[in-house]
């Protein structure tokens, strides 16, 4: 399969599950995608679902920003291509904190912020663009396998 | 939603063993879990991953969080985690510096 | 999960496993939709999804419309709707042939026209709706088996 | 593209064992194995959709072109299928009272 697989979703943690199965099973048809990579790139897709989720979800009792959240699948020369789009208003990239490496001892306080970690490293390239009124974040996957990942430090 | 977790005593060690897939959806069930095993006075913990088919940012927080919460207690936390596709996550975020990993639940609570 | 899930989809035939599998695991959130029912959905969807295919497709060896088709899942009220729209241009509903009953000999010339009335058997409702440019089929999922179907004639 | 094609013979009957799903994208191939196998001279096919987990109309259509085929040559088409999710598809459409239908390979070669 090539071409553009679009799907929108509710804003929930609950629609994570399906973003995953949609994605692993337009990349299942391309054989250079192995079992691992198609890992890669569920985790990945996974992750920026949720902060996308996490952006347009009421903080305070409210029920956020009901707008759908949109993942874009693009087959095209080989690799796949996803965007994830939200309406959460976007974030200041430069100045997500940067965390103690992970063998700090002082690391065991912080219990969040590996999620864009997680997607750099197991996509081939990252892009997060500003819109209008919240993110795009694209992720670009080659279907090789990870070269040897560094860890975070 | 698809998350199973079942808890089990073994020499001292309390293991949960975990099934489904863990998100910021499901899990809120787990923190719970492990929550109510330290207020319960367990502070030696074997997280059984064995059944876990898919784990992400939030499941890896959840975990360094209960670590956390037994060390305050002079407790442990052991994972038990064979699946590759599993074990990956914690070998690229660094988190099998962390954690105590073992291949299986029998290796764990032998370990000491 | 409520809401309304929307899945965009190349007009090829290899995406039908996908549209199912998205249907599917939509409504398999849902107590009250058993395997039996969720079976029912999937089919009824597929026949839907490969008519707006059809329609869309190149007939002589052209590329045909490449325009996605699109699929809208909505969950309400413990029942299912399902949107299937496409570019195809349209149809007159009230000019289909009318097929001889199956059990008819002469039934055995005809291998196709059951998309249709698969649909309706399957779905609580259903509707072709006009577009500007092709078809709109409005389904409707309630979640108790279906009565002793009777067979078409 | 998730389709699996299989034939044996058994007591003369073409027994052709189908697997996966039969929709648009993939009844092509099943219906130029039908074809295959008539053209060379088999007209008696016992078509097993045993491990067949999806069957559409288009799959339909082509079962009855298959049958129309082999009649022209006074052949013979026998059906197998027990699951209950395939079986409706064929109840609904009435196709039940076209088709002979056997709940095994055996049956099916047995009846006659
Ligand atoms: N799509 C987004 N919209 C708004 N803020 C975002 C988005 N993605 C990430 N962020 C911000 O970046 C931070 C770090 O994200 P991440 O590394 O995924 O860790 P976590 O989500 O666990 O905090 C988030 O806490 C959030 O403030
Ligand atoms: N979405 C559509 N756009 C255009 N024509 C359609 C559409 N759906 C159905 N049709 C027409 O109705 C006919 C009957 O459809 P159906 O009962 O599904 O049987 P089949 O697709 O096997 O012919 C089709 O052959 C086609 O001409």
């Amino acid at each position: 399969m090539d071409e553009v697989v679009e799907l929108e979703l509710p804003a929930r943690p609950d629609v994570l599950a399906l973003a995953r199965l949609v994605v692993g099973a337009v990349v299942a048809g391309e054989p250079l995608f192995d079992e691992e990579r198609i890992d890669d790139l569920r985790l990945a897709v996974s992750e920026a679902c949720t902060n996308a989720i996490e952006a347009q979800q009421g903080r305070n009792g409210d029920d956020g920003d009901q707008r759908p959240i949109l993942v874009r699948c693009r087959l095209a020369s080989g690799r796949v291509e996803v965007e994830v789009r939200d309406h959460g208003g976007g974030f200041d990239q430069a100045g997500l904190s940067l965390h103690p490496p992970v063998t700090d001892p002082s690391r065991l306080h912080y219990e969040r912020g590996l999620g864009i970690p997680l997607i750099r490293m197991l996509s081939d390239s990252v892009e997060f663009r500003r819109t209008a009124d919240g993110t795009a974040v694209i992720m670009i996957f080659e279907p090789r396998p990870l070269p040897d990942p560094k860890p975070i430090t | 939603m698809d998350l199973r977790l079942d808890v089990t005593e073994r020499d001292g060690w309390a293991v949960l063993a975990v099934g489904g897939e863990i998100d910021v959806a499901t899990a809120p069930r787990l923190r719970e879990q492990l929550i109510t095993l330290v207020n319960d006075g367990h502070h030696r913990i074997v997280v059984d991953l064995g059944s876990v088919d898919f784990l992400d940012s939030t499941g890896l927080g959840v975990l360094v969080g209960a670590l956390k919460r037994v060390r305050t207690h002079d407790g442990d936390l052991a994972l038990v985690c064979d699946e590759p596709r599993i074990l990956k996550v914690f070998e690229i975020t660094g988190l099998t510096k962390v954690f105590a990993m073992y291949g299986s639940v029998d290796q764990a609570v032998a370990a000491d």
